[in-house]
């Protein structure tokens, strides 16, 4: 077989593979859903096309496959040297705080949209980046598993958003809810009709996790240490620098996605703002990057799967006043299916 | 005196929820079976439990329904992992985020919308002739049923997994499971039984939150305190007698963090409610050399 | 589903968006009632979204707009700013919000419902003084908000109103809704000595019970939203009463008249939207009839209960 | 004649496409040391799998004792008084040999007698001659007390049958001598023994019957009285042509050649501190020419490993220092120092050597990722160019493949070992560091891989060859330096080679 083949007949059979999933799993949904006594037929109809019927309900799932996108990639580059980074809602949590604290410290000065708006996105960068690499640095330094290091940092940054967002410098004096004030206009990004500039930044995103995974040294020496640390090390990779790089640039990602929801969708800093559908972005890139089997490449497009599947599901609140737990059972179904699907019938990539 | 004794005492009640939850978690990565299902199955026993305690105006069914429904958790953890060698991690997110969605959904099904929210029945206590009465002990000694259960669990576990062949059997499971199968142990039955146990006692400490703690169930009531439990599981380097060590140092950090913010006046509140997370860092940093992993954790085996 | 809507599309229907779940006997709970109640009232169809996440109200917002809603009460000021945002795109829907002060500009096309959290904690204030026995009042909130802030300057002016020495001790869990935080809150307060406790979480209530019940000696507690009696017979004192029916009710009732945008501040008094749930319990009559006499001044403006959302006074 | 105690009939086995065992008839009869021959993946530890329980065969039928037997799992070959020490390692490293032997045998389990236990231990293994600490971890010990330790928990649980996958890959010489009288006993005492190893040298010694396997078949039963090396080496390799020294080990001929004047590697009084696995280094001086082939002879755990390591990783010197072509290597990275024309194989080939789930050509780029040649921009790697070194490595290697982009998990040991090797020769090489490269390898790759260290050799550059095995050692090294307890004890020209007085050196002799 030629290489093209190969790669054709790898494609054919991961979505026969996700297909007849997806399918036991809206039959699973859909016994569920007929004892609770809704129609069956609307709701899988609302689960899978609100997201297609209508330019609104595009925008909307693109609106949550962003910030999604950024939570899969912040596990998924951790995950690639087999490290689990649970602290990805911490990083966009920070991230995002950051930006808000930048922004409207130098608001006054107001900078042009030009300079404000790459600079807010480095500070996310780097902020979530840093606080991903607390966590490198413990596993490099101190042996401590990433795990419990970013379960503990969520905890932190989440009582950080609240500081911030209370603070008498940067609070609404008006909201009964942790809400900074707005940033000023030159900090805030468009949209393009509905669908928000953030897009371009998600795209650049894409492009540059490609590179930098398949196509740099770095991303080599990331794989490498994850498939064999002993024997990387052995030629020469270092691990300490090696952990640490990977879980910045996870935390960076993340972080990105904080600044991304603050200058493009909320103008402002407020509390549950990395949430989405009652749980965080973390947990639902955790689960997105699994269902992928944390491959970079594939993490778009469950991304954008994913986010079709919550906006449908919560539509289904909405139009069926179906209680909003089933949504959550259905997701879970959905993703088990899949993950036993593919662990039994999948080829893998080699 | 008295301070320290009542503080003691209110730390007991939450060492509970986490030692309880944290067996359960090493009790079955002792198998090599990573349970991080522990929110979600908190969740769901929390609400089963307390409905079950309501229903039936008995504590006690209502524990055993929040044990009952931790087993279920285990079980569909165990067999998918056993059968389909899925990961486990993904397993288990799969499970909190089916578990918080089952604990509400069970609520609304069974309770609905009411003004005035329904109350368990009162938990069993227990008080010690003498010790109970003795300052400081007396903190340890003066407690719901569930307590005195945590401090027999933790004992049991420990003389299990140290002091039975058994235990040591399903040790050597956690640390190579090939060294087990090729001596004749049944490593799957052996993983089954001890997700399923495991996750009963953390179905326990979730159904303790709203049992004994709140005596009613309100949404999202374990905050990540499931997650926590997994912390501390590490923390614990699976360790029975570890495990209870570190819920009580970690809910000792969490209710003097409340001391604190009374006393304080000039730092901001955030700080003393970051306080918890951030000693357990630290105190990771200092006793770094007493963290280890039972190394197939996580890790599927099959024969061939 | 939502097809069939589009054939009644001259419908008036009613839209609610809730933070948290409906059945939480507490903050959600009485919006959901409201919704109910006005929909009844009018005769409208209505509909709900429960435990809606901040970034997604914007969303929920214009779903609801698009399936033709043209009145959305919106519980929970976390979701302002998205309304704020959507209301000026969609001139013929009419938004309800919460707010806790009345803004500068109202927009044409928002009600907006005051709140006043401060009046009725004034009344919670003097009857801790009234019934503390160590002198030390606790607080618990869940962050440090500006309607937070003047609850407890409330307090705290109802103290000094009564000649009281009590001090007012305040503490923050970081969450509303975790009940174990607020348990361990109460703990702490009560071995500093308070034994009385005003709650202003949530969900965090349902911790403070068990901590007040096992407590060694006598400790009180005062709760919001709705009558929390039967959670703790022997510790409970009263609340402070919200009822959103009114003003749902009544602000539903004017925009159907035409009236599509307006301030309206929940009053405070005996039937009125806010109001102290009486009689209190666990004291002695004299003091249920001196608390009576205060709710009864501030309700006709005889005591004058300062706002100061901004900051804590000292 | 004996019973036939084991009669394995048409058994076959696959796992996926790959046919392991294609209807196999395999007889071991009652007080035999059955030697089980066959090249690297012929499917001896396939069948000896399926016979202890682990697998289970697709067909086929198993008598033991002339009864018909099903064996689902190891417990039923226990139970029917099968024992195994298995290819790789399958003991507890947490916990102490006592620990591990108790594991799994029948009776209370809820309680624990470690004393009682360790004084039957104790009995067994003196009974067997096999004496190990009983309350050390497993991970503190040597690969040889490790065999011993799994040999005597089967004796433990009663094993009539002992089946011996490859037990003497890391033991030397005396070690294996040791092991043999230890086999004779068993004998005596009634239990029967089935020995697989490639060293056909140790089979002539040991067996008194030898199946001889080939790719899933059984070529033939041989009887003690035909054993013949040139024989076995002829059924297991039928269509090549392999030429074998009297201590049946692949014949290489080192041709005379000039040797370079100045040293390439020198190695000045260098020290390594030790640890639980290894003296470490004390004091040890020695240079390496162009030209030569440079053995070092140790028994496992004398500082061997450190040797090689501390070249390709100079930063665990202690004292002392490591000079490359005159320039001290001293505070160099592994990369600095391959990059000065050093290339290093490692001991173990799968922990330390390879990324299991990457490619063939992920692989070949392992160790060369600085290198200019395969990097554009400095930041980016040419996948093209490491595709084009890749297949080099394929072809000049043998790498039995379809392509570079199969995962190095699928191929087989010696295939990934000439993988290993083949990475080394990527770029220009002037020393070439491999720690025992033959290690469990069939006679027709070793033979294989002596030939590429001798061209290497030949061409001007040097190779350190630190092995267990005298006797490889002895057939393709210039010079033997001997090691023991970290100590240099005398470097041997070839022309001084004694093999029992090197061996008595190693063992500190
Ligand atoms: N093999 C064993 N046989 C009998 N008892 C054991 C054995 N290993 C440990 N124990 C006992 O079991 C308990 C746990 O031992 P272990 O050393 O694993 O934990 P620990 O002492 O808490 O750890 P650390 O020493 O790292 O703090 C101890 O009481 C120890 O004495
Ligand atoms: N678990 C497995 N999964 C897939 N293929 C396997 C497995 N075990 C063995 N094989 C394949 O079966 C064949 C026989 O392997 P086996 O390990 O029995 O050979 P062997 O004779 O023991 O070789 P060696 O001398 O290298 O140990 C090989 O092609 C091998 O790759
Ligand atoms: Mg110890
Ligand atoms: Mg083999």
């Amino acid at each position: 077989m030629t290489q093209k083949n190969k790669a054709y007949s790898l494609i054919l059979n991961n979505l026969i593979i996700y297909g007849i999933a997806i399918i036991l799993a809206l039959g699973v949904i859909s016994i569920f859903v007929a004892i609770l006594g809704y129609n069956v037929w609307d709701a899988l109809r609302t689960l899978l096309t609100t997201s297609f019927k209508s330019s609104f309900g595009f925008s909307e799932t693109i609106k949550k496959a962003i910030p999604l996108l950024f939570a899969t990639y912040a596990f998924t580059i951790p995950f690639m040297i087999k490290f689990f980074n649970i602290g990805g809602w911490g990083q966009m949590l920070f991230g995002g705080t950051m930006t808000v604290v930048v922004g409207l410290t130098l608001g006054p000065l107001g900078l042009p949209a030009i300079i404000m708006i790459p600079l807010l996105l480095l500070v996310g960068i780097v902020s979530g980046g840093v606080f991903a690499l607390v966590a490198g640095f413990l596993k490099a330094k101190y042996n401590i598993n990433p795990i419990i290091s970013t379960i503990m940092l969520n905890f932190i940054a989440y009582q950080f958003v609240n500081f911030i967002a209370t603070s008498d410098a940067f609070k609404d004096p008006l909201e009964g809810h942790p809400i900074t004030q707005k940033l000023s206009e030159s900090s805030l990004m468009g949209f393009f009709g509905e669908i928000p500039a953030s897009i371009i930044v998600a795209f650049i995103a894409i492009i540059f996790v490609y590179l930098v995974m398949k196509r740099t040294r770095l991303g080599f020496e990331i794989t490498s240490v994850g498939q064999n640390l002993i024997a990387s090390q052995t030629y020469g990779i270092n691990f300490s620098k090696t952990i640490m790089v990977a879980f910045f640039i996870g935390g960076a990602l993340a972080g990105i996605g904080g600044s991304l929801e603050v200058i493009n969708i909320h103008g402002k800093l407020i509390e549950g703002f990395a949430k989405t559908s009652g749980a965080q972005f973390g947990i639902f890139g955790v689960l997105t990057s699994l269902v992928v089997a944390g491959n970079p490449l594939a993490v778009p497009f469950a991304a954008f799967f994913m986010s079709v599947l919550l906006v449908g599901a919560d539509s289904l609140q909405r139009t069926m006043q179906v209680p909003v737990e089933v949504v959550f059972l259905s997701q879970a179904i959905i993703v088990m299916f899949v993950v036993i699907i593919r662990e039994k019938y999948g080829k893998g990539n080699k | 005196m008295a301070f320290i004794t009542s503080f003691i005492e209110s730390v007991l009640v939450y060492t509970t929820v986490y030692t309880l939850a944290s067996l359960g978690i090493l009790i079955s990565g002792r198998t090599g079976i990573f349970n991080v299902a522990g929110e979600g199955i908190m969740l769901a026993s929390a609400s089963a439990g307390f409905l079950a305690a309501f229903l039936s105006g008995s504590w006690l069914i209502g524990f055993l329904a929040g044990a009952l429904m931790g087993a279920f958790f285990g079980l569909i953890l165990a067999f998918v992992h056993e059968t389909f060698k899925v990961n486990q991690f993904i397993l288990g997110i799969c499970l909190v985020i089916f578990g918080s969605g089952l604990s509400d959904l069970l609520y609304k099904l069974v309770i609905g919308v009411r003004l005035s929210a329904p109350i368990a029945p009162d938990t069993l206590r227990i008080t010690i002739p003498f010790l109970s009465k003795v300052p400081i002990i007396s903190g340890f000694l003066n407690h719901d049923v569930i307590v005195y259960f945590m401090y027999a669990a933790t004992f049991t576990a420990w003389w299990f997994f140290y002091r039975t062949k058994i235990g040591l059997e399903t040790r050597a499971i956690g640390e190579n499971p090939k060294a087990a199968d090729v001596v004749g142990i049944n490593v799957s039955r052996r993983r089954y039984l001890a997700t399923i146990i495991g996750s009963s006692l953390i179905g326990i400490a979730g159904a303790y939150l709203t049992i004994a703690i709140t005596k009613t169930y309100s949404p999202d009531i374990s905050a990540g305190r499931g997650f926590m439990a997994v912390g501390i599981a590490i923390f614990a380097s699976w360790k029975p007698q570890r495990a209870i060590l570190g819920g009580f140092i970690f809910a000792f950090i969490e209710v003097m963090s409340f001391q604190l913010q009374i006393i304080s006046d000039k730092i901001p509140y955030q700080f003393f409610l970051m306080l918890p997370f951030i000693s357990i860092l630290v105190i990771m940093v200092v006793f770094k050399k007493h963290i280890e992993f039972p190394a197939s954790v996580g890790k599927p085996y099959s024969r061939e | 589903g939502e097809t069939e809507e589009g054939t009644d599309a001259w419908a008036i229907k009613i839209a609610a968006v809730f933070p948290g779940s409906i059945q939480d006997a507490d903050y959600n709970t009485i919006g959901y009632i409201a919704l109910q109640e006005a929909a009844n009232a009018e005769g409208i169809k209505s509909a709900y979204s429960e435990k809606v996440a901040v970034p997604d109200a914007e969303r929920v917002l214009k779903e609801y707009i698009n399936a033709d809603f043209s009145i959305i009460f919106v519980h929970g000021a976390q979701f302002n700013g998205a309304a704020a945002k959507v209301a000026p795109n969609y001139p013929d829907v009419t938004f309800i919000i919460e707010v806790d002060a009345k803004p500068d500009t109202l927009s044409p096309n928002i009600w907006y419902i005051e709140r006043n959290y401060y009046t009725g904690f004034y009344v919670l204030g003097a009857l801790a003084s009234m019934k503390t026995e160590t002198g030390k009042i606790g607080f618990i909130g869940g962050l440090e908000l500006p309607f937070i802030r003047g609850e407890v300057n409330a307090i705290n002016q109802a103290i000094k109103d009564q000649n009281s020495d009590a001090t007012l001790e305040y503490i923050f869990v970081g969450d509303f809704n975790d009940p174990l935080k607020a348990r361990q809150a109460a703990e702490g307060l009560m071995s500093q000595g308070a034994d009385i406790i005003i709650s202003a979480v949530n969900l965090g209530n349902f911790g403070l019970y068990g901590a007040v019940k096992e407590a060694n000696k006598p400790v009180f507690l005062t709760t919001t939203y709705t009558d929390k009696l039967t959670q703790a017979p022997d510790n409970y004192l009263s609340s402070d009463l919200f009822n959103f029916s009114i003003p749902v009710k009544g602000i539903v009732a004017k925009i159907i008249a035409g009236e599509k945008s307006g301030f309206w501040s929940m009053e405070y008094g005996e039937g009125k939207a806010r109001s102290t749930q009486f009689p209190i319990s666990n004291v002695s009559d004299s003091i249920n009839a001196a608390v009576k006499q205060i709710a009864e001044d501030v309700a006709s403006g005889k005591i004058v209960v300062e706002k100061v959302l901004g900051e804590v006074l000292q | 004649m004996a019973a036939d105690y084991i009669n394995c009939k048409n058994i076959s086995k696959a796992f996926g496409v790959v046919k392991a065992l294609d209807s196999i008839d395999f007889v071991v009869k009652k007080g035999e040391i059955h030697g089980l021959l066959g090249e690297n993946g012929a499917g001896k530890s396939t069948l000896m799998n399926i016979l202890y329980g682990l697998y289970r065969p697709n067909k086929g039928e198993i008598f033991l004792d002339g009864k018909k037997t099903i064996i689902k799992s190891p417990l039923d070959s226990i139970k029917n008084g099968i024992g195994m020490v298995h290819q790789i390692s399958t003991l507890v490293p947490e916990f102490t040999a006592v620990e591990n032997i108790m594991l799994g045998s029948e009776g209370e389990k809820l309680t624990l007698h470690t004393a009682r236990e360790r004084e039957k231990i104790k009995e067994i293994s003196e009974e067997f001659g096999l004496q190990f600490p009983v309350d050390v971890k497993i991970k503190e010990l040597s690969a040889g007390i490790k065999q011993k330790i799994e040999i005597v928990r089967a004796l433990y649980s009663g094993a009539t049958l002992l089946i011996l996958d490859e037990p003497t890959t890391s033991l030397v010489e005396s070690e294996f001598q040791q092991l043999l009288k230890s086999l004779k006993v068993f004998v005596e005492k009634g239990v029967t023994v089935v020995f697989i190893t490639h060293k056909i040298k140790e089979v002539m010694e040991a067996c008194t019957a030898v199946t001889v396997m080939r790719k899933g078949k059984v070529q033939a039963r041989v009887e003690k009285e035909e054993l013949g090396i040139e024989k076995l080496v002829k059924l297991m390799f039928m269509e090549q042509n392999i030429e074998v020294t009297e201590s049946a080990l692949p014949k290489v001929n080192l041709p005379e050649i000039e040797i370079s004047k100045n040293p390439v590697l020198q190695v000045k009084n260098i020290s390594i501190t030790g640890n639980d696995t290894s003296p470490g280094l004390k004091d040890i001086s020695f240079d390496i020419f162009g030209g030569e082939i440079f053995g070092v002879a140790a028994v496992s755990g004398n500082g061997e490993k450190n040797i090689a390591e501390c070249i390709i990783n100079p930063s665990v010197l202690h004292s002392g220092d490591i000079l490359i072509n005159g320039e001290s290597i001293k505070n160099n990275s592994p990369l600095d120092v391959f990059a000065k024309g050093v290339s290093y194989t490692p001991e173990d080939r799968i922990k330390e050597g390879i990324l299991n789930e990457g490619s063939i050509k992920e692989n070949v780029l392992l160790g060369h990722q600085e290198e200019e040649r395969f990097l554009k921009k400095k930041l980016f790697i040419d996948w093209n160019e490491t595709a084009l070194a890749a297949r080099d490595v394929i072809k000049e290697f043998n790498v039995d493949t379809p392509d570079e982009e199969l995962s190095m998990r699928r191929l087989s040991g010696g295939n990934i070992q000439k993988a290993i090797i083949g990475r080394a020769f990527v770029s220009p090489l002037k020393l070439l560091v491999t720690h025992n490269p033959t290690s469990g390898l069939d006679i027709s790759t070793v033979e294989f891989i002596f030939k590429k260290l001798v061209e290497l050799r030949n061409s001007g550059s040097s190779v350190l060859f630190v092995n267990e095995d005298l006797d490889e050692l002895m057939i393709v090294s210039d010079r033997i330096a001997v090691l023991h307890d970290g100590k240099l004890k005398g470097i041997f020209k070839r022309s001084e080679y004694d093999k029992y007085k090197i061996g008595l050196m190693m063992i500190g002799g």
